[in-house]
């Protein structure tokens, strides 16, 4: 019987994807993270119809199929908030932003704003048995000026204390 | 009354973890000249070709026009869906419409991934399928929303993980008799309750592994059907209800019914089916990961919450069961993402036409649905039948 | 066809470098002004849309499955919505085959694009074959000065020739408020321009575009009860030529060829220079509106030049063509075929304002996807009819 | 509009790598070992593939027959160009530089290439060229170092 052929026994060509985009924020989006970095303020937009909250507000209402109201008909949510989900990222993969591993693990998490909508966020707490859906948690944001505007400008979400 | 359409060819490639010893297009090649020789026709009677991947992960754009010499389609109309992971059924829908509005007789459908053309980095793929603006840092993995479904079926069900288990293992038993799957193990309760956590409570062998392979089928219209084969397996019916990423991902536990529910739904009103597994013979459910399958059972089969595990245990799912689902070893067995969800409805027909070989159910199969699952939760569901009506 | 189908309804943004809007935000703006020029809703019950067709390119939306965001602007929660990595022509085509089978009455269909959010030649170079082309750094735009050196040279036709096209094409765009660049220019400007690929110069070719544009599709009954001036699809053909340029003759455009004929004969046209009054065409390079008049038979293989120069093509001649400004006066890829159809569904409602041509009758669109035109699709429309 | 516009820098970066497939790995060998060019021949019509493929995109038959094409062959059209993809280099040389489509003696089809001249005297459709190879091959189209004016 032939060798089994290892994978670089065959022929092939490397060339990587590898694609800049520079994306809009937009009115919606864009105000969001513009009142986040100016005034460390996290806006939220409600349907006028479903009354489903937004956070970041968004265009248009998946449900009602209704544009969403604009700035400045909006509500200030958080910063306190409740965890929904999580998730601790222990397996690296590419990044494809930076083209790196990115560093696990990290904990994502889904939190429901105080007087808002759901927010997905890190948390800062790696341990998953230290975390349980329903704990309080609270935004830590970056200091005014390292805030650039964008969902980074939130550091991470910290669990409160009881 | 729409046109009737039936399947008259089934064709795939061997489903494996790697394919380097053909190119790209080579592969979906392999499985559109299966369907042909399956249907006995050639590329001239071939009105159109629907070609279909998910390009990212085989890092290329526009495939139907670099596939053209391979899929038949020079000269021919066609068009490329892409709707992630339900790609395959979508293109199977599409290729059922084609072929039911009268401009097209005769309709070949190819779907099909080269996974390990992405560098075997799945993630990084699946990472820029979430939100640009406020979603790509804190992504999580395809694996996260699945983690999170199973373990909020455990903690309301109390579904022992011995029952995923031994799902699993009846998936490897059929794998094992599908010459064309992907992971063929051979595998016990006992291994797959050993193997390593990713996340709680997925399992390594929980999961879809990452293939390479190729699926098509040849559609004809009614008439050209019955002309072309006396063994057609006819499409009673493909419904697709997408859902809003946005919706689903941000209200966690959503107010709103899954889309395989509503799906499952439509599909059963518009065919007077009353008992879902009763009236239908057997299920290809693309089930990305085992828990999927016991949970979404209860979705498609509109079955009250907790009761597939019991229904597993007296091994209704089997082959020889009451109800087979993926007597092909389904998708935990072999996922070429492309390709997966065109081969549970491949698998579906062949069961139909009672040609699976060693993996055909014991049962007589006249109805058969498959499901397909992707992108934003979204599904198609499709059902063919033995009769024509 | 088994029975009609119409256009009822069209809207198109305004086409431009749009950094002010997200991508979903762009899309969602005719899709907005459609249900509110119609009133219909995404309902379940066969009063409203059955079915919305979205045609966007993953690359090109710098997101795997684009669809994703799509749904939500598509109404496509919890509905049936399909998405095409195609141009918006296959979406008008794909939504016109969900009615003729039976599946659908009413269709939304919509097309999307952002080029100027990433590198235009960069994602063209992701949509060519890796191993004999991506490896050489072959884009869209390298490809069709391939293309547009192999018709002048084939058939003489000149750059001067070429250039008529964008002089005529941006003059029209002054008459047309969503076009993107409108400039009177003269021929020596465009011949001055920058060389980009011999012999495509900056003038010759169009410029980075955003926009979005939506149809609400329907079958014959429905359409009569919507719209007091349906716009019949009559002929509709798609057809793909092979991806290796080396595999083709450039200077002809078989695929083009054979997506005509059929779609003329579908439609009952024998003489297009007669019997359409109106032709709208993807010219994303200047060489392109000659090439595929050729390809839709208004002259003979060669003679692209001489038509332009006969002044048969402008905007007051006998058959206009792009009246609207074309693609060479800005719009993206993925959308410019359907542009071309919404332009026509204005010509033949008598609604195109300033670049109304008077009495438009019969319309011809034709649509492109992938390199060097390899996927053609070619839409007669008309104001008359109904079967 | 006095509002500001943000904007967020974003890439998708993947490590795509492509198979050539045993089939057309011989296109390959042959010019490392031998500095020739392959094409293949349909047995229905007759037409010699270059690039190869297992399949007649015409006929759809299963191709097998390799035929040596010539290392010369005629330009088909040809594009010098001057833009630069600026952001990521994809092309392999830096512009101005020229493809060109090019039609090997004993082939049906044209293979896209560079040819070593930029100059628009120097460059004219219908013009003879004759393959320069690496000396280094690694199994890639750029094996083909270009083709050059006979």
């Amino acid at each position: 019987m032939e060798k089994k052929k290892k994978p670089e026994d065959y022929l092939r060509v490397e060339i990587p994807t590898d694609l800049p985009y520079r994306w809009s924020t937009g009115p919606y989006v864009g105000k969001f993270f513009a009142e986040l970095r100016d005034n460390g303020k996290i806006y939220s937009s409600k349907c006028p119809s479903c009354g489903f909250l937004f956070t970041p507000p968004r265009v248009v209402c998946p449900r009602c199929h209704i544009r969403l109201p604009m700035w400045p008909d909006w509500q200030e949510s958080g910063p306190k908030g409740t965890i929904l989900t999580f998730s601790v990222v222990k397996a690296p993969f590419h990044d494809t932003v930076t083209g790196r591993l990115r560093k696990v693990p990290y904990t994502a998490a889904g939190i429901k704003l105080h007087n808002g909508g759901v927010l997905e966020h890190f948390l800062d707490e790696k341990d998953e048995t230290k975390i349980k859906v329903g704990m309080r948690v609270e935004a830590v944001l970056k200091p005014r000026e390292q805030r650039r505007g964008n969902m980074e400008d939130i550091l991470f979400f910290r669990i409160s204390p009881e | 009354m729409p046109n009737r359409v039936a399947i008259v060819g089934i064709g795939q490639t061997h489903h494996a973890g790697h394919r380097y010893d053909v190119s790209f297009e080579e592969l979906f090649n392999e499985a559109t000249r299966a369907a042909l020789e399956d249907a006995q026709l050639t590329v001239k009677d071939i009105d159109a070709a629907i070609v279909s991947n998910m390009d990212p992960f085989d890092g290329r754009g526009c495939v139907d026009t670099i596939l053209v010499g391979e899929s038949g389609a020079y000269l021919k109309s066609g068009v490329k869906p892409q709707t992630g992971g339900t790609t395959g059924g979508t293109s199977f829908s599409v290729a059922w419409t084609y072929a039911a509005s009268g401009l097209f007789d005769t309709v070949l459908v190819v779907s099909g991934e080269k996974q390990e053309e992405c560098g075997g980095d799945s993630q990084s793929v699946i990472m820029t399928a979430v939100d640009e603006l406020t979603l790509r840092p804190f992504y999580t993995g395809a694996l996260g929303g699945l983690a999170m479904r199973a373990s909020r079926y455990i903690a309301e069900t109390g579904c022992p993980e011995e029952i995923a288990a031994l799902e699993r293992v009846i998936m490897d038993e059929n794998a094992l008799a599908n010459p064309y799957a992907h992971l063929r193990l051979g595998i016990t309760v006992e291994d797959v309750l050993k193997s390593p956590m990713l996340i709680y409570p997925v399992r390594l062998l929980h999961m879809s592994p990452q293939s390479n392979g190729s699926t098509a089928l040849v559609l004809a219209s009614e008439e050209k059907a019955k002309r072309i084969t006396d063994k057609p397996v006819w499409i009673r019916d493909v419904v697709t209800v997408h859902q809003s990423g946005f919706i689903r991902f941000l209200s966690g536990l959503s107010p709103d019914p899954s889309s395989h529910i509503v799906a499952a739904k439509k599909l059963y009103e518009r065919n007077g089916i009353t008992k879902p597994m009763e009236e239908i013979d057997l299920f290809e459910m693309y089930d990305p990961c085992i828990w999927e399958q016991i949970i979404w059972m209860e979705d498609f089969l509109l079955l009250e919450k907790g009761t597939a595990p019991k229904l597993i245990e007296k091994g209704v799912t089997r082959r020889d069961g009451a109800f087979p689902i993926c007597p092909s070893g389904g998708v935990v067995c072999t996922n070429d993402i492309g390709a997966t969800a065109l081969t549970r409805v491949a698998e579906a027909a062949l069961q139909t036409r009672g040609d699976a070989g060693e993996h055909q159910v014991t049962k007589e199969v006249n109805l058969a649905m498959a499901s397909a699952w992707g992108a934003a939760n979204w599904t198609v569901l499709s059902l063919l039948s033995k009769a024509i009506d | 066809m088994g029975k009609g189908v119409a256009i009822i309804a069209a809207a198109q943004t305004k086409y431009g470098v749009r950094s002010d809007v997200h991508l979903p935000e762009l899309a969602f703006e005719p899709v907005e002004e459609i249900l509110s020029k119609t009133g219909l809703k995404f309902t379940e019950d066969g009063t409203g849309i059955d079915i919305t067709v979205s045609c966007c390119d993953d690359y090109w939306d710098g997101r795997t499955i684009s669809g994703v965001f799509g749904t939500d602007v598509a109404g496509g929660n919890l509905r049936h919505d399909e998405r095409l990595e195609s141009d918006g022509t296959l979406g008008v085509y794909y939504a016109l085959i969900e009615i003729l089978a039976g599946h659908a009455d009413v269709a939304l269909v919509i097309s999307y694009c952002k080029e100027s959010h990433t590198e235009p030649r960069l994602v063209e170079n992701m949509c060519v074959e890796p191993v004999f082309l991506r490896s050489i750094g072959l884009d869209f735009l390298s490809a069709a000065a391939l293309q547009a050196n192999r018709y002048l040279t084939k058939y003489g036709i000149t750059p001067e020739q070429c250039a008529k096209v964008v002089v005529k094409n941006r003059r029209n765009a002054k008459l047309n408020p969503y076009a993107q660049v409108a400039t009177e220019l003269t021929i020596d400007d465009i011949l001055k321009s920058e060389m980009l690929a011999y012999p495509i110069r900056v003038l010759d070719s169009k410029p980075v575009s955003d926009g979005a544009c939506a149809l609400i599709i329907a079958e014959e009954d429905k359409a009569k009860k919507l719209t007091k001036k349906p716009i019949w699809i009559t002929g509709i053909a798609d057809c793909y030529d092979l991806h290796y340029l080396g595999d083709r003759e450039l200077a002809e455009c078989q695929s083009l060829v054979t997506a005509a004929q059929k779609a003329y004969k579908m439609a009952g046209i024998t003489k297009p220079v007669e019997e359409i009054d109106i032709a709208e065409l993807c010219d994303m390079f200047s060489y392109q509106e000659l090439l595929w008049s050729e390809g839709l038979g208004f002259c003979a293989p060669g003679e692209g030049g001489k038509l332009v120069e006969s002044g048969m093509t402008e905007i007051r001649g006998k058959l206009p063509i792009n009246p609207s400004g074309g693609m060479i006066s800005g719009n993206p890829v993925t959308v410019g075929g359907m542009t071309r159809v919404v332009e026509a569904v204005l010509q033949l409602r008598g609604e195109a304002g300033a670049h109304q041509i008077d009495g438009a009758k019969t319309a011809v669109v034709q649509g492109n996807h992938g390199i060097c035109g390899q996927h053609q699709c070619v839409i007669i429309l008309s104001n008359e009819g109904g079967e | 509009m006095s509002e500001e516009l943000i904007f967020l820098n974003g890439r998708t970066w993947i490590p795509t790598v492509y198979y050539v497939g045993e089939f057309r790995t011989k296109f390959f060998e042959e010019i490392r070992d031998n500095k020739r060019i392959l094409g293949v021949r349909c047995p229905e019509c007759k037409c010699v593939y270059v690039p190869p493929r297992a399949t007649c995109p015409r006929c759809f038959n299963k191709l097998s027959e390799w035929v040596p094409v010539g290392n010369q062959g005629t330009v088909l059209t040809y594009t010098t160009v001057y833009y630069d993809t600026r952001v990521q280099a994809i092309q392999p040389k830096k512009p101005p530089f020229t493809y060109g489509i090019i039609k090997l003696d004993g082939a049906d089809t044209g293979l896209i290439h560079f040819i070593d001249q930029y100059h628009a005297s120097d460059l004219k459709v219908g013009m003879r060229v004759e393959a320069v190879f690496k000396e280094q091959c690694t199994g890639s189209i750029l094996d083909i170092e270009c083709f050059k004016p006979v």
